[in-house]
């Protein structure tokens, strides 16, 4: 069973899948397919980080972020993906997962699935972190009046 | 059919991408009609360290096309290490022939000298530049230095050399010489010796000076004078050369010796060897004096 | 339709023309025609030359079309923005008045290279007087002693509102003029400009 | 004979590259793989993301183990392999009020609002050198993660987005109406240092940009240098936020209209208040500087927080703002210092030259009067 998931966020989940399985993934997607067209990439590059400090509110470039970029079309739609660090065969599969499910292609189901596997992992580690972080909080005795 | 079936090959990098090359040519655009203005560019990290040359390097590779013929030398010397490391990286990243003979070259990148052979008419000069203030030995303050550029306003520059004449008897400056560009503009001249700024006033080749760690540009087109800052009473003097290249040779037209470069022996003499290395072996092959064969660059690629 | 993207070697071999000519104000050469760009020689200084990181312009005249503009081509080949005169960092004009010129930014003593970067149509250029033409001596950097300039199709007084007249020197405007068949002169902020009549 | 033949330099060249490479091919010990370098010794790897201003923790781990540890050799690796790479554009700006804490420490308060975390820190541990058998080490440290792994699994509602991404001592103080508020409406596009280099009267952008990816020894030295040396622009320092966390990365999807947050980067923050006492300041308030680095490196964040706000606070005409734009960049200075290894017999016989020809003015009758 999967869940509806916005495009934007099947992107974000799809630029975190582990390799591995997202591969898996749009190996699947292909299978019985033209080979799906590269509009763009996949090519490493950089996005500039750009971030707004607190005290006036203003906007500063913090550095470079290394990122790999895709665009296809497969199943005769287009297909993006961003991934971090130099990742060409990763931004590739997430591209042609991202064709394939706005394709509605018989595999749209695994690629939500995939996406919603790896939602719930990062919420797992990220409570994992927490769990090892708490310990670390200092709690103070209550001060005497 | 997988994904990485379908992969193709990554693109190789190039040293300088076209989008940085841009950034580049539009600063030497700028730089040519404001002879002597140090222009700002986003200088690039190169390869190579800052202060290794690497403002020279994105001059060169901005400007060469496949048809150039680009020589790269340092204190004159084309093998010297620096030089012959450039020299492979703009080969390697450009594909451009290299050439260690002035004359056959189109673009000649140099650390500290001029050519002795009088550049032509369409040939590129390209200056490493380490330090491209020439005020900063009398102000240290940047807005004040940019001030004083942006007025023509070089009274300090003068009463610095002025001092220095009373001081020590002559202007002590050495390398870099102060020099008024077009009138306008006082400009290091890079580290060369005094010895080759004369080759700089009215030139028949275009001069394009490249300071990557600092992050300027800046030119001398042809048919420009380039004025050393001296007084009406006060002739400015190049290095004086008085002994011969060991190679013992007089050069034959006349008055113009070569720079001259100091060995000092064991014992405490010196002898003396010309700087530039590839006019020298010419003299000598000329005079007799060296096989051909050895003026061949033998360079292999890494 | 052409290509109008520049790149590798040819963009290398259409800047180097521009850079030769800019540092022999007023020497008269061909832009590389065998490279066939899909937009009018005046447009070539800025596909030569922009990026996302720079700002165009042109004036009406240079709009053959009209839709897209002669800008809008450049910009959808190099990434370049669209802006107006007063902002522009390249300026493609065809046919220019005085007023259109005196727009252009000019750059400060303090920070001379925003002064404006300008490609001119023209309909002739020539080393020699020219019946009809646009006459006019340079002399400056680049230029040993004089050199003659004749220029037609273009107005007299944007020739003189170009070299030490565009600005207050070092500001001022560096210009490119470019005929439709390739030809092309440069006088930069530095040329001393003196007007001949014929 | 002392004189380099044409062919010289480039052989001699290529034994040194060999040389290098050789070394570190034949070297008897295990590969160091790049999981290693990122587990295994992170500061390194986050100092040279922070100096070489780019996010890719492999990339910065390649760069380690090529300049064989040498970090500012290692960020200048990282900037060359970035000038190779094309920029595809500009992240939507994040505000930092969404960093997620690993580590968030408040030293002006005892109990500021939210919590105070230590996080993973060295701050506490005993500097004594650890020199157990490797062997049991290991073994200790096997076990322990099993012992970890067999724990039931965390309930996943437990972190509380007030304590993971609490709200900020700036605000505490802005609303006990402590703090000058700089905020205005007008948002100016940040400078870009890497296409317009940052020269003195550059905004503030600039600057902040110069220190997130200064050498942080460089930032360090300038920092002290204003507390003891002879630039006395720091005084009253006192920090409000230590932050190490975690800063989205969102980019526009370029065939819908949305963003899409592809990762995130590590950074580490800091709030540092100052005391105002200058004639022309609000003496009932303090002002705040800020500093904002790639990966964990409280030292570098607290130097650039400090100096941010001295150079707020510096008089006109004070150099801070050219020290910090034009001498902290570790391949600037780095790369002018070795390049006093290059030969510069050339130069050298000019200024002995003038030597001797001062000497022969020296020599002359009138010289020696005025020296008499």
């Amino acid at each position: 069973m999967t869940i509806a998931m916005t495009r934007a966020r099947r992107c974000e989940l799809l630029a975190a899948a582990p390799l591995q399985q997202l591969l898996e993934t749009a190996d699947a997607c292909l299978d019985g397919q033209p080979a799906p067209v590269l509009l763009s990439g996949p090519d490493v590059g950089t996005v500039v980080m750009t971030v707004r400090e607190p005290v006036e509110a203003s906007r500063f470039h913090l550095g470079d972020v290394l990122v790999t970029q895709s665009t296809v079309e497969h199943r005769s739609i287009k297909g993006w993906s961003m991934r971090m660090g130099d990742d060409r065969p990763g931004a590739l599969a997430a591209a042609i997962c991202d064709a394939e499910v706005e394709a509605a292609g018989h595999h749209a189901a695994a690629v939500e699935q995939l996406c919603n596997e790896v939602e719930h992992g990062q919420a797992a580690t990220r409570a994992e972190e927490w769990h090892r972080l708490e310990p670390t909080v200092v709690r103070f005795e209550e001060m005497g009046e | 059919m997988t994904v990485l079936d379908v992969l193709p090959d990554a693109a190789t990098a190039a040293v300088l991408d076209e989008s940085s090359k841009r950034e580049v040519r539009r600063a030497i655009l700028t730089a040519i009609a404001i002879p002597g203005y140090q222009v700002p560019f986003g200088s690039r990290e190169m390869p190579v360290a800052r202060g290794w040359g690497s403002g020279g390097l994105q001059l060169t590779l901005a400007i060469v096309g496949q048809s150039d013929i680009v020589k790269v030398y340092d204190q004159g010397e084309d093998g010297g290490v620096n030089a012959a490391n450039l020299r492979r990286l703009i080969r390697q990243s450009e594909g451009v022939n290299t050439t260690t003979d002035p004359r056959e070259a189109t673009v000649i990148q140099t650390r500290h000298r001029v050519p002795e052979d009088t550049l032509q008419s369409g040939q590129t000069l390209v200056l490493q530049v380490p330090v491209p203030e020439p005020l900063r030995g009398v102000e240290r303050d940047m807005h004040e230095l940019r001030r004083m550029h942006a007025e023509g306003d070089y009274s300090k520059m003068w009463v610095s050399l002025y001092e220095d004449l009373v001081r020590n008897g002559v202007i002590t400056k050495t390398t870099g010489y102060p020099c008024l560009v077009g009138g306008r503009y006082v400009v290091a001249t890079t580290p060369i010796p005094r010895w080759d700024v004369p080759p700089l006033h009215q030139a028949e080749f275009l001069s394009l000076f490249g300071a990557g760690r600092e992050k300027r540009i800046y030119a001398i087109p042809p048919h420009t004078d380039v004025e050393p800052l001296t007084f009406d009473d006060v002739p400015f003097q190049v290095e004086e050369v008085s002994t011969p290249c060991r190679c013992g040779l007089v050069v034959p037209d006349g008055d113009r010796q070569s720079y001259q470069v100091e060995l000092p022996q064991q014992d405490g003499s010196s002898i003396w060897a010309c700087s530039d290395t590839d006019w020298c072996s010419r003299q000598r092959v000329g005079a007799g004096l060296l096989d051909p064969a050895t003026l061949t660059e033998t360079e292999v690629e890494l | 339709m052409m290509d109008t993207i520049l790149r590798g070697q040819a963009s290398q071999e259409v800047f180097d023309t521009f850079m030769r000519t800019i540092s022999e104000p007023g020497t008269l050469r061909s832009l590389p025609m065998h490279h066939e760009l899909g937009a009018p020689t005046v447009a070539w200084l800025a596909l030569a030359l922009a990026d996302v990181d720079v700002a165009i312009a042109s004036n009406p005249a240079a709009q053959p079309g009209g839709n897209p503009s002669l800008s809008q081509v450049v910009a959808d080949a190099t990434g370049a923005t669209v802006t107006e005169l007063s902002e522009a960092w390249i300026a493609l004009l065809d046919r220019p008045t005085p007023g259109e010129l005196a727009k252009l930014p000019r750059g400060t003593a303090l920070e001379p290279e925003l002064g404006a970067r300008v490609s001119i149509a023209v309909d002739g250029l020539a080393s020699t007087p020219r019946d009809g033409w646009t006459q006019v001596e340079l002399s400056g950097p680049g230029v040993p002693g004089r050199r003659s300039l004749a220029i037609e199709g273009i107005d007299p007084d944007v020739v003189m509102g170009l070299g030490r007249n565009s600005g207050d020197f070092p500001a001022g405007l560096d210009a490119w003029l470019v005929t439709p068949t390739g030809q092309i002169t440069a006088i930069s902020r530095s040329t001393h400009i003196e007007r001949e009549s014929n | 004979m002392g004189y380099v033949a044409a062919k010289g330099g480039f052989d001699a060249i290529r034994a040194a590259e060999d040389l290098v490479a050789n070394t570190r091919l034949e070297g008897k010990s295990s590969w160091l793989d790049l999981d290693q370098i990122i587990d295994r010794l992170g500061y390194a790897v986050d100092r040279v993301m922070g100096e070489g201003g780019l996010w890719d923790e492999t990339t910065a781990a390649r760069a380690f183990r090529q300049a064989e540890g040498d970090v500012i050799e290692s960020a200048h690796l990282v900037r060359a392999h970035r000038s190779t790479l094309p920029r595809f554009g500009t992240t939507d700006a994040v505000d930092v009020d969404e960093i997620d804490v690993m580590r968030r420490i408040v030293p002006a308060f005892r109990e500021p609002p939210g919590p105070q975390l230590l996080g993973r820190t060295l701050d506490y541990t005993g500097r004594l050198l650890d020199t157990p058998d490797e062997d049991d080490a290991r073994r200790s440290a096997l076990e322990a993660a099993a012992a970890r792994a067999e724990q039931p699994a965390v309930d996943v509602t437990e972190a509380t987005s007030d304590v993971r991404v609490p709200g900020r001592l700036l605000d505490v103080l802005r609303q006990m109406d402590l703090a000058v508020d700089r905020r205005s409406n007008d948002d100016p596009e940040p400078a870009d240092i890497a296409r317009v280099p940052a020269r003195p009267g550059a905004p503030r952008s600039a600057v902040l940009s110069t220190m997130a990816r200064a050498e942080s020894g460089a930032l360090v030295a300038l920092w002290y240098r204003n507390i003891l040396g002879p630039d006395r622009n720091l005084h009253e320092v006192t920090l409000g936020e230590v932050r190490h966390g975690r800063l989205p990365v969102r980019v526009q999807h370029p065939l819908i209209d949305e963003q899409v947050e592809i990762g995130n980067v590590r950074v580490t923050e800091v709030e540092a208040i100052e005391d105002l006492d200058g004639p022309d300041e609000d003496r009932t308030k303090f002002d705040v500087g800020y500093g904002l680095t790639f990966g964990h490196n409280e030292r570098k964040a607290i130097a650039m927080a400090n100096l941010d706000i001295a150079l707020t606070r510096a008089d006109a005409g004070s150099f801070l703002e050219q020290s910090i734009l034009m001498t902290t960049d570790g391949l600037d200075s780095s790369g002018f210092l070795e390049h006093l290894k290059l030969p510069h017999y050339v130069t050298f016989r000019s200024m002995v030259e003038r030597k001797t020809v001062e000497r022969k003015t020296d020599e002359r009758p009138s010289t020696e009067a005025v020296a008499s």
